[in-house]
């Protein structure tokens, strides 16, 4: 299975995550849809490293997933902040800073 | 001491009279201020009488110095000296100039003595002296400019010298802005000289042209032109000439000494100073003649018309100067300044007589409402019917012999000259009408109310002040004219000055009898010899056939005069009825004013009013505004942009990328 | 077999990703990312990454996707409405979404580089097993390494900064 | 299998070190006085902390000016220009602490989280300007933003705040997404994460403008674009600025943006050097778009954060020219604005801070009125700045723009500095707008007595009438206000501190 | 010394700040007076021979090449004067009356000062930039914060606004301009970058980058005259500046824009100077002719002013681009005497706006009336401002439309006309405040001891000049010189070695005539 196939899959995820961010209203949805695109990114670095035939990608996947995790978090808590303040979840609610 | 010396002498006492005056207007007593300005003009006429004789001790050809004090402008290869050149024509015109000045300025000594603005009035009256002193010692071009340009101020600042007087001020502002003209005329030309012969100094220019330029050359010819646009700005010849009725305006001594005697004729001065060159240029001496001409001849007939006596007197002024004019162009040059001289004589006469008239009128100066002046003022009378003979050319007085000196040589020098004698004669004629128009009006018959009152008290009248131009009510504060001012009969000081020049008017002219004596030609023809035309002289029978007829015309006009306005004083309604147009037309200055105001000022305004109006918003602001709104509108497109949906932010991040990326698809293809 | 593999690994992750971006409730969002993760995983395996692959599976879908069931619980998942309030956006989003994906495609489809067009090269049995990306992790990306454990710190801060309740707050 | 320690240089690294240990200190020790209530002495020591923190770490990179070298096997390296750049950064943080004061967003985060986040975002940075290859590059850049999403938030009783992160955090991961899927791109095109091998592998495989290649160095310019706002990748700047708790908003403004110029300078400098010739003109082209953009975006703003944040925008696009230039002169240009910049901005952030504690208008552009009358000491330094932000003579302003035009010049890409000319023109526009509203307008309406509109929502933060008269905001002010003179006046000293760093990636 | 000169107003303006209100205002005073002592000095000490002279030169920012370098010549000594000149009585005036936020006031006037006199003896070209922008900073508060609001037009501060992007327009895109000369040269000639202006004129950059930059330069210039279609922010600002303040800046800051041409323009971009001769002749006639028609149409008594002083610096661009020794003789000449006489007639504008109460020459009229000294000051100003023949405006202009004679004679046809028009409107304004009927409501008050103090000196220097304008024209003609020479081409410049021009025609060498005896 040549590493192509592998690129362009990860391309169609990332698009996929783009698709996403811009259509759906929720911030968790949303979320998802960002770790939809950095995951892409992880096999787009996993397949190259193959391609090339060493492990740093591989480890950059690694890291990726740290720093993908801690959006989460942070993303998480964020979206808790708001509804604590009894917000509306859906970020076109959230449009006072504009003009 | 040199005759430079005296003649900085000269130029110098009536500037130091004129800012003494003006410096001290606090300080000094009235009488004391005209005293000093009087005084300042008549110590220059004497040094001038030393410039006089201390040329007449040299020999007839060495007569001519020019001596200069700093350089004025002097860079980049133009060398303007502060100079000035002293030959016989200028040594003649100072001596014309300090001369008739002393005497006016006695006379308003006199006449303008209740006016608050004395001080003023002969400051300026001093420095108006220095002016035309300037423009006539001038050493070259520049200068010439100079005094040219000051003595068109000083006219102007005496002219509006009543400047609550609407009428005043417009006519000042009338006066100066076609003096510029002039002036602008005179700048191009001495560019155009400094162009082709690289200096500005008499000297330097009279002595190279006859080497540099072919006779009738495109360039001097385009000199000569433009020197004539100033000459005639100055000397009120047509179509420049609609300044001068106005400027009557001004107080009467200004009249009579700018607008009369001095002055106005510095355009005859100019065209003799610069006869070398209009000798080269004999296309543009002969356009001068024949404006004299026409000058004379329209002027005339305008002066029949009108009934405003100092205009009517101005008119004249034009016509004598379109003689004076005609014969300098003609090459009669000295024929031309005789006639200067005289005419300074007579009409500044005419004028001061004028004055004291209108004074005597609480400023009324409409000849329908004078009459029987004879029984109230002697003196004044005498003085006028004088003044009038003068300029009627009657036999023996001097305007006589002065002006067909003129008219003989334009004969002598033959061909198409000869009409312009003719058109002399015709306009010898008008003068001798219109002339005696005035003294029948004003002299004979029964006296009118003012000249009743005068008769009765010994008081002058005292009309209301308003202004007789318009009616409006005078403001006194600045005095005005009229009731405040003084008739000869009560003053001696104009006495003395009418009388004085009553001789001069009647007897001037016994200097320069054809085939008696030949003092003043003699003295100033070789001043000219460098022009061949200054060769053609009359033969004495010539000049003694010419005065014969003038003599003749000069009677006719005066009876047909007296035909006219005394034995049948019907008549001239009649005429005005039957010829009505023609009369309209004199009456109304040929339209002169209404053309200028057609083609020049209206345009003018509009353009104004457009630019103000239109294009300064439209365009200019237009420019600024444009601006201002297009950089706006993007800023309202950037935040419109800007919503507030963080995904719209998204979608313009991803647009921007997908941007990106093709482009460097594109590249690398 | 591979290709087999692949084929239903990449389907797998597709219909994931879809079923994330298709699906109303969140819920049913978290639920289609794990199937997405899972079958990432696999194809981490077919790309010799077991380490990676097994981070994948216990990191993702184990910890992260559990927080995600909480917040998710905890803030009920509302069903978003479809009305759109962007004009345009609709339109324009899968149309950049196309664009995005053919763009990518080509770039690495037209590239002169020979070896995506292989398998890769032959890779000694050691290739990505957790002892080798250690060796990397200790030597050469040390740094990276450390500060990755700060971010986590750090986020963990955050989050508590950002969710904790504070008095005067009622949930 | 053998185990190679990799060399640790602890002289180098201790800058990392120290601003990793403050970082915990200030999370730790407040700690202590938890429980016996008082958060107000948490705050003054976490404050009194990350100063010293700070202090620390710039006197351990001044100790390594001038001495560059390679760090952890070429994760990092500790150059000149990483210096300069941190420096910036610690010096921007140290305003922002002082800025911090009573802030009431320190306040609700509790200090030392505060605080530890913002000495967390200023050690993501120095990683960033040390930063040598793709992992360190990436991880950096998180660190350097995921801190400020939070702090971005952190006033949390206003609905602002909360927006400004959410949005923050969506945007900015969306560009880490694509900066993460650019170097993947560029890691599978040359084979390597390093800077240098990466240069070395796009050069020899015969890759130059290769799609791949170019399509991923499309991406990770979009990345780093989006962090230094360039348009069009900068919407998110004017939301963010003017919802962040003011110190924060300041801090972004310039600490960020020198760290990514400085990772974007290295990177594209050192690492795609090579492929120059491509992205010069795509750069270009993008930096005059953000200065027509963000100059023409400020013109209607009534809110001073606002309006800043726009013409940060537009300062992004001139700073960026020093980029496209690729040149020594222009890395020096770069750098040297970005110091004037952080005098610059801050200058007007820190009087911005104090109206908006001090009146009721928040920071709506009417706080400032009368400020000539009431408030000379606050007036000047805002006066100031915003005449050197518009570029006139005798502040580091112009002089900053005199060195990018200089650059630019001689790069042949002198249509960029007309750009530069026009947008300085249209700045002045909305700059004097706000020194007409100190100077020329009547003092109006006492501040306190009219209604909260812009800026502050119902739930407003506490007026503190004497703010304008606190030291810690006065001083700030002044301080910064006086570099920007001095350097206007005196430039040299900041010119060799730019030469340095130019020096040290050519 | 020159350094005293440049940075005495400053010290003293700054120095004010720590004096009582009600001192400020005669400390600034004092403070002008001491520039001008120093300037008055620098004059006397002039040497017209010597070229560059008092000049300073130390390396300011040698990482960008800028060096702080002054100096004196014949171009710029006496608009040093002027400034000094107008500045003390401009600074004067304003002392005499009650100035609100005098400190501010005080230290702005003074700042402004300082930053024009740099912009005149800058020998830097990028010192000359950097000062030339400078000057607008503190006209823009002066004008903004001291200036009248328009209840029918925009308030100071739009207007000022207005003035200040409009003018900026062109200096900023000069900044551009000024680097680019300098790399150009320092990459063609392959020396090291520099901004001296003696050093970038000794080899001129290739023609194709001077056409462009010319612009750039040519831009900055034209506004701040400012010339036609380019005076958009005229009006506005003029009618909100406050009367001292425009006085001094109608004065002298567009007299640094036609400096500029001579200074920078001519020896810098020789090839394109010759190039775009003819088109900023023609946008220097608009502007005499525009400027006339506009001041003849005006009834706000600044804008007579400022639309006349639109026309003047037509004369001067039109001297300057005669790119003839005599023309530009003639506009750095005109420079000074319009400088002198268009501040006392802003200061009479003041005086008579107290009296009046209006600024409109509908409402004025008869204020001859008790103030003769008034009057007769007036009136020298105005014939001075005419050009009237005998002053020293006449020998500029004279020398200007000479040098458009020789070099573009048409050119010199149309010029000349604006001096018709410049009697008519000047005369209007005398005769429209002063003579005339007045309005009863207008009390006619003579002028004050003081600010006779302050106007009377002016006009003293204006009739000296009138008797003397050799003072100035023999100073400047050989820095002139120099200037011009460098659009001649190398061959003019070695004649100008040799002799200095010579008159430009001289009889020997004419065909003689035919007749001619």
């Amino acid at each position: 299975m040549s590493i192509e196939w592998y690129v362009v899959l990860s391309a169609l995820l990332f698009a996929t995550g783009a698709i996403g961010i811009l259509l759906r209203r929720s911030p968790i949805v949303i979320l998802l849809c960002l770790e939809l695109m950095l995951n892409a990114g992880n096999l787009a670095l996993v397949a190259f490293s193959r391609m090339v035939g060493n492990q740093q990608g591989q480890v950059f996947a690694l890291v990726v997933m740290v720093v993908a995790a801690c959006e989460v978090v942070v993303g998480l808590g964020l979206i808790v902040a708001i509804f604590r303040r009894k917000l509306p979840l859906d970020v076109d609610e959230l449009r006072e800073l504009r003009g | 001491m040199t005759a430079t010396t005296w003649a900085w002498l000269v130029l110098l006492l009536p500037l130091l009279g004129s800012v003494a005056v003006a410096l001290g207007f606090r300080a000094i007593p009235a009488r004391v201020a005209g005293a000093l300005g009087t005084a300042s003009v008549g110590l220059a006429f004497l040094c001038a009488l030393g410039v006089l004789f201390n040329l007449l001790g040299e020999g007839a050809d060495a007569r001519h110095h020019a001596s200069s004090l700093w350089t004025y402008a002097g860079a980049a290869g133009l060398d303007i000296k502060l100079g000035i050149y002293v030959d016989q024509l200028s040594a003649f015109m100072i001596l014309v100039v300090t001369g008739v000045s002393t005497l006016i300025h006695l006379y308003s000594f006199g006449y303008m003595k209740s006016d608050e603005g004395y001080h003023r009035f002969f400051s300026y009256l001093n420095f108006f002296v220095f002016s035309m002193l300037l423009l006539v010692l001038a050493g070259n071009f520049v200068l010439l400019i100079v005094g040219w340009a000051f003595v068109g101020f000083a006219s102007y600042a005496l002219i509006s010298f009543w400047y609550r007087r609407a009428t005043a001020t417009k006519a000042g502002m009338k006066a100066f802005v076609i003096n510029v003209v002039g002036d602008i005329g005179l700048v191009l030309a001495a560019l155009l000289i400094f162009r082709e012969l690289g200096s500005f100094d008499y000297g330097t220019v009279f002595a190279h042209a006859p080497g540099v330029f072919a006779r009738g050359e495109w360039s001097v010819t385009a000199i000569c032109l433009l020197l004539l646009v100033g000459a005639f700005a100055k000397s009120a010849q047509i179509p420049f000439h609609t300044w001068l009725p106005d400027a009557m305006e001004g107080p009467t001594p200004v009249s009579s000494l700018i607008h009369a005697a001095t002055m106005v004729t510095a355009g005859v001065y100019l065209i003799a100073r610069t006869h070398v060159l209009f000798y080269l240029a004999p296309t543009a001496a002969d356009i001068a003649g024949f404006v004299g001409l026409a000058t004379l001849l329209i002027a005339g007939t305008i002066a029949i018309a009108q009934t405003d006596l100092k205009r009517a007197i101005a008119y004249s002024t034009m016509s004598q100067i379109g003689y004076m004019i005609m014969g300098v162009a003609i090459g009669a040059y000295a024929q031309g300044l005789f006639h200067l001289m005289t005419h300074a004589f007579f009409k500044a006469l005419l004028f001061m007589t004028a004055g004291s008239i209108i004074s005597a009128m609480a400023n009324i100066q409409d000849i329908d409402r004078m009459s029987g002046f004879w029984r109230a003022m002697r003196f004044t009378s005498l003085m006028l019917v004088i003044g009038g003979l003068a300029l009627a050319a009657f036999p023996l007085t001097s305007g006589f012999f002065s002006k067909d000196s003129i008219l003989a040589y334009a004969e002598a020098r033959g061909g198409m000259y000869t009409w312009m004698a003719v058109g002399g004669y015709v306009g010898a004629f008008l003068t001798a009408i219109y002339t005696f128009r005035l003294v029948f009006r004003v002299l004979p018959g029964r006296p009118c109310e003012e000249a009743q009152h005068l008769i009765d008290t010994g008081e002058l009248y005292h009309g209301p002040p308003v202004n007789p131009a318009t009616g409006e009510e005078e403001d006194t504060e600045v005095g005005f004219p009229g009731a405040h001012h003084h008739i000869a009969e009560q003053s001696w000081p104009m006495a003395v000055a009418m009388g004085v020049l009553a001789v001069g008017a009647l007897f001037a002219g016994l200097i320069q009898i054809p085939g008696v004596d030949n003092v003043l030609f003699g003295f100033l023809d070789p001043a000219f010899a460098d022009s061949p035309l200054s060769a053609i002289q009359p033969t004495a029978g010539a000049e003694w056939r010419g005065l014969a007829i003038g003599a003749v015309i000069s009677v006719l006009g005066i009876g047909l005069a007296w035909f006219l306005w005394v034995a049948r004083p019907e008549l001239p309604r009649l005429f005005r009825e039957r010829l009505r147009p023609v009369y309209l037309l004199c009456l109304n200055k040929w339209y002169f004013d209404e053309a200028i105001d057609f083609l020049i000022v209206r345009p003018a305004l509009a353009i104004g009013r457009f630019a103000n109006n239109t294009f300064e918003r439209l365009v200019v602001d237009g420019i600024v505004t444009g601006t201002k709104d297009a950089v706006g509108g993007a800023g309202g497109v950037v935040r419109f942009v800007q919503s507030g949906f963080v995904r719209s932010y998204a979608l313009l991040l991803i647009a921007g990328f997908a941007g990106l990326a093709l482009y460097f698809l594109l590249r690398a293809m | 077999m591979e290709a087999v593999l692949f084929f239903v690994a990449a389907i797998g992750a597709l219909g994931g990703a879809i079923g994330v971006i298709a699906m109303r409730n969140p819920f049913y969002g978290v639920l289609a990312l794990i199937v997405h993760l899972f079958s990432l995983a696999v194809l981490f395996l077919l790309l010799t990454a077991a380490f990676v692959a097994a981070a994948q599976v216990v990191v993702y879908a184990g910890a992260v996707m559990v927080l995600y069931v909480f917040v998710v619980a905890y803030v009920g998942g509302g069903v978003e409405s479809a009305w759109e309030p962007i004009p345009g956006q609709r339109f324009l989003a899968p149309l950049l979404g196309i664009a995005l994906f053919v763009e990518l495609a080509i770039a690495v489809l037209a590239s002169s580089l020979l070896a995506l067009g292989h398998d890769g090269p032959h890779v000694n049995p050691g290739f990505g097993d957790p002892a080798a990306i250690g060796y990397l992790l200790l030597e050469k990306f040390l740094i990276p390494f450390e500060a990755s454990s700060m971010l986590l710190m750090l986020a963990a801060v955050g989050a508590i900064v950002l969710a904790s309740r504070r008095e005067g707050e009622s949930a | 299998m053998t185990f190679h320690a990799p060399v640790m240089d602890y002289g180098a690294l201790s800058p990392l070190i120290a601003l990793t240990a403050g970082v915990c200190f200030v999370l730790l020790l407040p700690l202590l006085g938890r429980g016996r209530g008082s958060s107000r002495i948490a705050i003054q020591t976490s404050t009194a902390l990350t100063l010293l923190t700070l202090a620390t770490t710039a006197g351990l990179l001044i100790w390594h000016w001038n001495d560059p070298v390679e760090l952890v096997s070429g994760a990092l390296r500790l150059d000149d220009l990483a210096i300069s750049i941190s420096l910036i950064a610690i010096a921007a943080a140290a305003f922002t602490v002082l800025l911090s004061i009573r802030e009431p967003a320190a306040e609700q985060a509790g200090g030392g989280e505060y605080h530890a986040l913002l000495l967390g975002s200023v050690l993501g940075m120095t990683l960033l300007a040390q930063a040598q290859n793709l992992v360190t590059f990436f991880v950096a850049i998180e660190t350097l933003s995921i801190p400020l999403y939070i702090l971005c938030a952190t006033n949390l009783r206003r609905e602002q705040s909360l927006e400004s992160g959410l949005k923050y955090l969506i945007v900015g991961s969306l560009g880490s997404a694509t900066l993460l899927y650019g170097m993947a791109f560029l890691y599978g095109g040359s084979g390597s994460t390093d800077f240098v091998g990466i240069a070395a592998g796009i050069g020899h495989a015969g890759l130059l403008s290769d799609p791949l290649v170019l399509v991923g160095i499309g991406m990770v310019a979009v990345g780093l674009a989006f962090k230094t706002s360039i348009a069009p990748f900068h919407q998110w700047t004017p939301d963010v600025y003017e919802g962040a708790p003011t110190p924060i908003t300041s801090f972004m403004a310039v600490a960020t943006k020198a760290a990514a110029f400085a990772v974007f300078v290295r990177f594209f400098d050192v690492a795609l050097a090579p492929e120059a010739g491509d992205w010069q003109p795509a750069l270009a082209v993008l930096a005059a778009a953000t200065i027509v953009i963000g100059n023409v975006g400020a013109l209607g703003q009534d809110s001073l954060k606002r309006l800043l944040g726009y013409s940060g925008v537009a300062q992004a696009g001139y700073i960026l020219g020093g980029l496209v230039v690729a040149s020594e002169a222009g890395v020096n240009a770069l750098v040297f604005y970005l110091a004037g910049y952080l005098f610059m901005n801050l200058a007007a952030f820190s009087v911005v801070v104090a109206r908006e504690r001090e009146t009721s208008f928040g920071d709506d552009i009417r706080a400032v009125r009368g400020l000539g009358r009431e408030r000379p000491l606050l007036a000047w330094p805002l006066t100031i700045s915003m005449l050197a932000l518009a570029g006139m003579p005798a502040t580091v302003g112009f002089i900053g723009k005199l060195y990018l035009i200089e650059a630019l010049v001689e790069g042949d890409y002198t249509w960029l500095a007309v750009f530069i000319a026009v947008g300085s023109m249209i700045s002045l526009a909305y700059y004097l707008r706000v020194v007409a509203a100190m100077w020329m307008r009547p003092g109006g309406e006492s501040a306190s007595a009219t209604p909260a509109i812009a800026g502050a929502s119902p739930e407003a933060d506490p007026i503190d009438p004497e703010a304008g008269r606190r030291w810690y905001l006065v001083a700030p002010a002044l301080l910064a206000a006086a570099g920007v003179i001095f350097f206007g006046i005196i430039p040299q000293p900041l010119v060799e501190f730019a030469q340095h760093a130019g020096a040290a990636l050519f | 010394m020159i350094n005293s000169l440049l940075w005495t107003p400053l010290a003293f303006g700054l120095l004010g700040l720590f004096l009582p209100k009600r001192y400020s205002g005669w400390w600034a005073t004092l403070g002008a007076a001491v520039t001008l002592g120093i300037a008055i000095a620098l004059l006397a000490g002039f040497d017209s021979g010597a070229g560059l002279q008092d000049t300073v030169d130390v390396s300011w920012i040698p990482g960008l090449g800028v060096d702080y370098s002054l100096g004196l010549d014949g171009l710029n000594v006496f608009l040093v004067v002027l400034t000094a000149l107008l500045w003390l009585g401009g600074t004067a005036f304003a002392a005499f009356r009650e100035q609100e936020r005098p400190h501010l006031f005080f230290l702005m006037m003074l700042l402004a000062e300082t930053a024009t006199l740099g912009a005149f003896v800058a020998q830097d070209l990028l010192l000359f930039v950097l000062f030339f922008d400078l000057m607008l900073i503190p006209f823009y508060f002066l004008f903004g914060a001291w200036g009248t609001d328009r209840e029918d037009g925009p308030t100071a501060a739009a207007a000022t606004l207005k003035m200040l992007v409009y003018t900026l327009v062109g200096s900023l895109l000069m900044l551009v301009g000024a680097i680019a000369t300098a790399i150009i040269a320092s990459q063609d000639g392959g020396h090291h970058l520099t901004f001296s202006i003696a050093e970038l004129a000794k080899h001129p950059i290739a023609a194709g980058s001077q056409r462009w930059i010319f612009w750039f330069f040519a831009a900055a210039f034209l506004v701040k005259m400012p010339a036609f279609l380019l005076h958009g922010w005229m009006p506005d600002a003029y009618r909100a500046a406050p009367l001292p303040v425009l006085a001094i800046f109608s004065g002298v800051l567009a007299k640094v824009g036609a400096y500029g041409f001579l200074r920078v323009v001519l020896p810098l971009f020789p090839s394109a100077t010759v190039q775009f001769q003819e088109v900023v002749l023609v946008i220097a006639l608009a502007s005499i002719l525009y400027g006339s028609v506009m001041a003849f149409t005006q009834t706000n008594v600044r804008l007579v002013g400022g639309y006349s002083s639109v026309a003047q610096l037509g004369f001067i661009t039109a001297g300057i681009f005669a790119l003839r020794a005599d023309g530009a003789d003639g506009a750095v000449l005109q420079m000074v005497n319009h400088g002198l006489v268009v501040a006392p007639l802003f200061i009479i504008v003041a005086l008579l706006a107290e009296r009046s109460g209006s600024e409109d020459l509908r409402e004025m009229g008869g204020m001859a009336m008790r103030a003769p000294v008034l009057a007769a000051l007036f009136l020298i100003v105005t014939l001075a401002t005419l050009a009237m023949p005998g002053s020293a405006n006449f020998i500029g202009e004279f020398y200007i439309l000479n040098g458009l004679f020789q070099a573009k004679i048409v050119y010199a046809f149309i010029a000349i006309s604006g001096v018709a028009m410049s009697a008519y409107y000047a005369l209007r304004l005398y005769q429209r405040t002063m003579h005339n009927r007045r309005p009863d409501t207008i009390p006619s008050r003579e002028i004050g001891l003081r600010d006779g103090l302050v106007l009377a000196p002016l006009v003293l220097c204006i009739v000296g000049l009138a008797l003397y304008p050799q003072l100035i024209l023999h100073r400047t003609d050989p820095a002139v010189q120099r200037s011009v020479a460098a659009t001649k081409g190398p061959p003019a410049q070695a004649q100008l070695a040799a002799t200095g021009l010579k008159p430009t025609y001289n009889v020997a060498n004419r065909p003689v005539g035919g007749e001619g005896r």
